[in-house]
């Protein structure tokens, strides 16, 4: 059998060791690659930026542990930010796991040096107000009283009694939204009621299938901006000078990107160059 | 190497290992790590749903309006329906219920209309403004604006695609030519979201790698 | 003339409150800046009837004169002469303000609807402020038809129309064509296939729940596989994901199995809960596929990640592959790696191309009118664009 | 009684749907919010029925001893221990440190990820094996795809030139086609709502 057929015929655990390797290799190396920032990544950043200090943030995390490689750095990434702008953060989730996931990403922070000096309370800096069920309905609640749509914090605590919640009835009273979407509900419905509906300034981050197809949203008072897989949390952590998970995972991906553009090339290349016989036999 | 002391991440590891022995093939191992898996995950979103949905919805709401009513009797308590009202989402649900009995199983169609029923009128309306009518407003652009090349591919694009997804003509003569061209617009979207798609998965294994030679086995960073 | 003293003795009375005593005299009567005037307060249009809006003329010191206005605070009462509370507040150079409210009886901030309110408006400087004359009352009531939504109460009811009418036709025979579909010529010779060979068929009806459009389309197609496969004696296997869709699965067969004249060979254990979990299933799936080597596979319905080991394990197991769904980050790898593929709407169409009733071919024409009115619009609005006849552009504009 | 009651709700729950988005009047935004939450309970329920099909179907066959009634029984035990440990402790079972939440951390977790994870080595076989430039399509796909992947290899003085046709391929002829795509699946999911709420689709009902 010729060398094409026998390449043809690469038994598939091949394949998948090539990448394992592929993967694994790079992230021994400290490379801190380049990485090129893109416009929509900086609109969320420069809304960030420009927050006066005590400006009130929510963030909705709605996705679950399959996507936390992509979204976990983007919310890390967003929390620090935050913290060291002295901005007060508003957690919450659309999908039951989001505001566990959102408290690992606290506990990373927090305990960064420079945020730790802050030492900043829960419910006066930063308040989880945990899942509800109901999808798009809470946003839509939310615009008319948050109150209503969560009646208690994740911990079960009333929101009347949380010093930072004090002052926010709705969207008015929030600065800027940002929701962190792998599917639905995602970033589409936020755009429909929080934006379209109640005028709140929001961003996003988006896992790499969902990113594309938000960017007809972008723009027109509807998404300031949206970060899009690995590559958008490695933007962001360039943008705030903080290089972390995003840019050494960036690496790995461009080494495991080349070697599937490579197989692609390969399987064609053998493809065609059988095509004769096979037409034959 | 100093592999971590948590019995939490071991587990994790050795799991996530007997997940990856189904690439080289299906082995006692893997099915283990699945079984395992299916009755964690059915366990875990039972508990889930019901605490965050039945109780907090359903228990707590219904509670509320009983109190209403032994507090304030009968004519308060009637009146304060917005919380006791939330039974009939209850009865609906043990409507459901009845069909694991062959005999008395068709009471059950009765709430499984009532949820085909409420999202059907909720779909006509949501697909008909958000896929419909607003992405018509979007892509009404203008040919004469500073950007009017992309302008014309989008509605160009937009208006062969449409022309490919339409049933009552047969594709050929310039008809077909048009919607050869839309099928090839689409074709572009779906290489791009594979495109896409691969960085997510990508991601997705970088991720494991990471909890396995890093949190796991501390080889890295 | 009651009236007129009761009116002026409130002057007074107020004007204590809007001058307290210490900062009245100190301040010069040049330094006040003017008060709003002609202060109205109405129902906020197309609402729940919760919310008063307030609307009044800036006052002459706003952007002019001495300009020394920062902000307009916006009091309420339940009576002329009752106690102001603070509502709002609204920066200088506006001249509108929504008051709402809440519809929850318990909630604090409940605003009742038909209830008259009193509103008066504070224009601010630095320390600063003069008081509008009070509003004649507003209440606040609930419309019946929101006229923002125009557009889309147009568009229900041309869809409505178009659909409707075709069905009619249909009903009375006309023929009505459809362009043939080639993932669904493909079904036939797919189940032959099946057939020759003494393999099972596998169907999967995707992660979608029993109202979702695409498991909907998915049922259509089943209960027509089904039919054949009871004609052929082949077994069918559709391990399921969601409760309600087994049953509706195992009915749908159930009934075909009837239709086609073979009841006895129907078994109900072939349509079988395999688990809600998204990749237990794809695994569960990927163990049957293995293990029963099925001639032909079909995914048709809602499908997410799992999409692509599917379609991957299949073709290892030799099988041909149908699969169809309306989620677009999933198409790319069916048609990647499975032999025909329903895009998006041609899974919804093929439901009406393969049941070939008269009723399911009338909506998909009423479908196909809706997108000619579509494409028409979308030529039009080019041209309006381009020439800037705002007007045309308005008719598709949608208040939420 | 069985069958014309049942589509009877569907067309009344249905057309109100339908109507309340028109009438923004307090009641009907009342009935709307009710709906809308007694459908998440009745999920519930419906939860409850996948649950007892699964243990059913489970111990059916560790009874019968059929071949792996071993993973079957691990599968009840896995689900009763998480049911267990769920409810026992009551509400406080979800917050973070209870064993319910360790058993998400360090079994649901992990093992979905590496679930997801699979893709990656399948989408690296299917690239190989399955991503032929057979057709004229086909090719489309492929060249556009290829030319997203590279957005992320750094490929010097390439990249710039790639990073813009990247970027024209996203914004231009991908948001062309999924106006169309969406366009197109919007008026069919309107088509087939329409259907199910005058009665004239009642696969989803099935036949007694």
């Amino acid at each position: 059998m010729g060398f094409f057929e026998r390449l043809l015929k690469i038994d598939r655990r091949i394949i998948f060791t090539l990448i394992a390797i592929a993967i694994a290799m790079p992230l021994f190396f400290d490379v801190s690659m380049y990485v090129e920032t893109t416009s929509e990544v900086r609109g969320v950043f420069t809304a960030v930026d420009t927050l006066s200090a005590g400006s009130k943030v929510l963030i909705s995390f709605d996705f679950d542990p399959g996507s936390m490689p992509e979204l976990q750095p983007m919310a890390e990434s967003f929390f620090r930010h935050c913290f060291s702008r002295d901005l007060k953060v508003i957690v919450m989730g659309l999908w039951p796991q989001g505001p566990l996931q959102a408290n690992w990403a606290l506990d990373v922070i927090l305990n960064e040096p420079d945020i730790k000096a802050k030492n900043l309370q829960y419910g006066v800096d930063y308040v989880n107000l945990g899942y509800t069920a109901g999808n798009e309905v809470v946003i839509q609640r939310m615009g008319s009283n948050i109150h209503a749509a969560f009646p208690a914090d994740y911990y079960g605590t009333p929101l009347d009694d949380i010093p930072l919640m004090k002052g926010v009835r709705n969207f008015d009273n929030i600065d800027f939204v940002y929701n962190l979407s792998a599917g639905y509900p995602g970033t589409m419905e936020w755009v429909q009621f929080a934006a379209d509906r109640f005028r709140a300034t929001l961003g996003a981050g988006n896992t790499a299938v969902q990113a594309p197809l938000m960017y007809p949203y972008l723009g027109k008072r509807q998404l300031v901006g949206i970060l899009g897989g690995m590559k958008g949390a490695a933007e962001y952590e360039v943008l705030a000078q903080r290089p972390a998970r995003g840019v050494r995972y960036m690496f790995s991906q461009g080494i495991a990107h080349a070697v599937v553009i490579f197989f692609v090339i390969v399987g064609n290349v053998a493809y065609f160059a059988t095509r004769k016989k096979r037409k034959e036999s | 190497m100093h592999p971590s002391p948590d019995i939490g991440i071991w587990i994790g590891a050795l799991l996530t290992l007997g997940i990856f022995s189904f690439l080289y093939g299906d082995n006692p191992y893997y099915k283990f790590c699945e079984a395992l898996f299916v009755g964690v995950s059915a366990g875990h979103w039972f508990v889930t749903l019901f605490w965050t949905v039945f109780v907090a919805k359903m228990i707590r709401n219904v509670e509320i309006g009983l109190n209403t009513f032994i507090t304030q009797g009968f004519s308060a308590g009637m009146a304060d329906y917005v919380h006791w009202s939330y039974i009939f989402g209850g009865i609906l649900g043990f409507l459901m219920l009845l069909r694991l009995f062959p005999k008395i199983g068709w009471i059950s169609r009765w709430s499984l209309a009532f949820v085909v029923g409420t999202t059907s009128g909720l779909f006509f309306i949501n697909y008909l403004v958000s896929n419909g009518l607003r992405q018509v407003e979007k892509s009404i652009l203008s040919l004469g604006a500073e950007f009017w090349f992309g302008n014309l591919i989008l509605v160009v694009g937009t208006f062969c695609g449409l022309i490919y997804f339409f049933f009552s003509k047969e594709h050929k003569g310039a008809f077909g030519g048009l919607a050869r061209v839309g099928i090839w617009f689409l074709m572009i979207t779906f290489g791009a979201t594979f495109g896409y798609t691969v960085m997510s998965r990508m991601s997705l294994l970088i991720g494991r790698m990471d909890y396995l030679l890093g949190n796991w086995l501390g080889l890295i960073g | 003339m009651r009236k007129v003293a009761i009116f002026v003795f409130f002057l007074l009375f107020s004007s204590i409150f809007v001058f307290p005593p210490d900062k009245a005299f100190a301040q010069e009567e040049t330094e006040m800046p003017a008060s709003p005037t002609k202060v109205e307060a109405s129902d906020t249009p197309n609402d729940n009837g919760h919310s008063i809006t307030v609307k009044w003329k800036l006052s002459a010191d706003d952007g002019a004169g001495k300009n020394n206005v920062v902000v307009y605070e916006v009091l309420r009462s339940d009576s002329p002469e009752g106690e102001f509370e603070l509502r709002g507040m609204v920066p200088a150079g506006e001249s509108v303000f929504e008051d709402q409210g809440a519809k929850d009886r318990q909630s604090p901030n409940y605003l009742p609807s038909h209830k008259k309110f009193y509103y008066t408006v504070r224009a601010k400087g630095d320390g600063i402020y003069s008081d509008s004359e009070v509003s004649a009352p507003g209440y606040a009531y609930g419309q019946w038809f929101h006229t923002g939504k125009f557009p889309v109460f147009v568009a229900v009811l041309a869809f409505s129309a178009f659909a409707l009418i075709f069905i009619s036709l249909a009903r009375k025979g006309k023929k009505l064509y459809v362009r043939p579909l080639a993932g669904i010529e493909a079904v036939d010779e797919a189940i032959g296939r099946a057939t020759e060979m003494g393999k099972p068929i596998l169907y999967i009806i995707g992660l979608g729940s029993a109202d979702m459009i695409a498991t909907i389309a998915s049922f259509t197609i089943l209960s027509r596989v089904a039919k054949k496969t009871a004609e052929y004696q082949t077994p069918i296997l559709i391990p399921c994901y969601d409760a309600v869709v087994m049953a509706v699965a195992q009915e749908t067969v159930k009934a075909a199995y009837l239709e086609a004249g073979r009841p006895d060979i129907y078994k109900e254990e072939n349509v079988f809960f395999l688990t809600s979990m998204q990749f237990a299933y794809v695994a569960g799936v990927n163990g049957i596929m293995l293990r029963e080597r099925p001639a032909t596979n079909f995914y048709l319905g809602k499908f997410y990640a799992e999409s692509l080991i599917l379609a991957e394990t299949g073709s290892v197991a030799g099988s041909i592959q149908i699969s169809g769904t309306d989620e677009i980050a999933q198409i790319p790898f069916f048609v990647a790696a499975t032999d025909y593929t329903l895009i998006g709407e041609e899974l919804y169409a093929a439901s009406a191309y393969l049941g070939r009733e008269p009723v399911l071919l009338g909506t998909l024409k009423g479908q196909d009118w809706g997108k000619a009115v579509v494409i028409i619009s979308l030529i039009l609005g080019a041209i309006a664009a381009s020439l800037h006849f705002q007007f045309f552009l308005d008719l598709f504009r949608v208040q939420l | 009684m069985r069958r014309v009651l049942p589509f009877t709700i569907v067309s009344v729950t249905g057309f109100f749907m339908l109507v309340q988005y028109f009438i923004p009047r307090e009641e009907f935004e009342w009935i709307y919010e009710w709906t809308l939450d007694w459908i998440i309970v009745i999920g519930c329920f419906a939860m409850l029925l996948g649950l007892y099909s699964l243990t059913y179907v489970s111990v059916n066959k560790v009874r019968r001893k059929t071949p792996g009634w071993g993973y079957n029984l691990i599968a009840l035990a896995g689900l009763f221990f998480m049911l267990i440990v769920g409810f026992v402790p009551g509400q406080e079972s979800l917050v973070r440190g209870s064993v319910f939440m360790h058993l998400f951390e360090y079994v649901y977790v992990p093992v979905q990820a590496a679930m997801f994870s699979l893709l990656a080595f399948y989408i690296a076989s299917a690239a190989y094996r399955a991503f032929r430039a057979r057709t004229v399509l086909a090719t489309i796909l492929l060249v556009s795809a290829v030319i997203i992947m590279l957005r992320l290899v750094p490929l010097g003085p390439l990249s710039g030139i790639n990073q813009w046709l990247a970027n024209f391929i996203l914004t231009v002829p991908n948001m062309a086609a999924k106006r169309a795509f969406w366009i197109g699946v919007g008026l069919g999911a309107t088509a087939t709502a329409l259907k199910i709420m005058l009665g004239i689709e009642r696969t989803y009902m099935g036949r007694d």
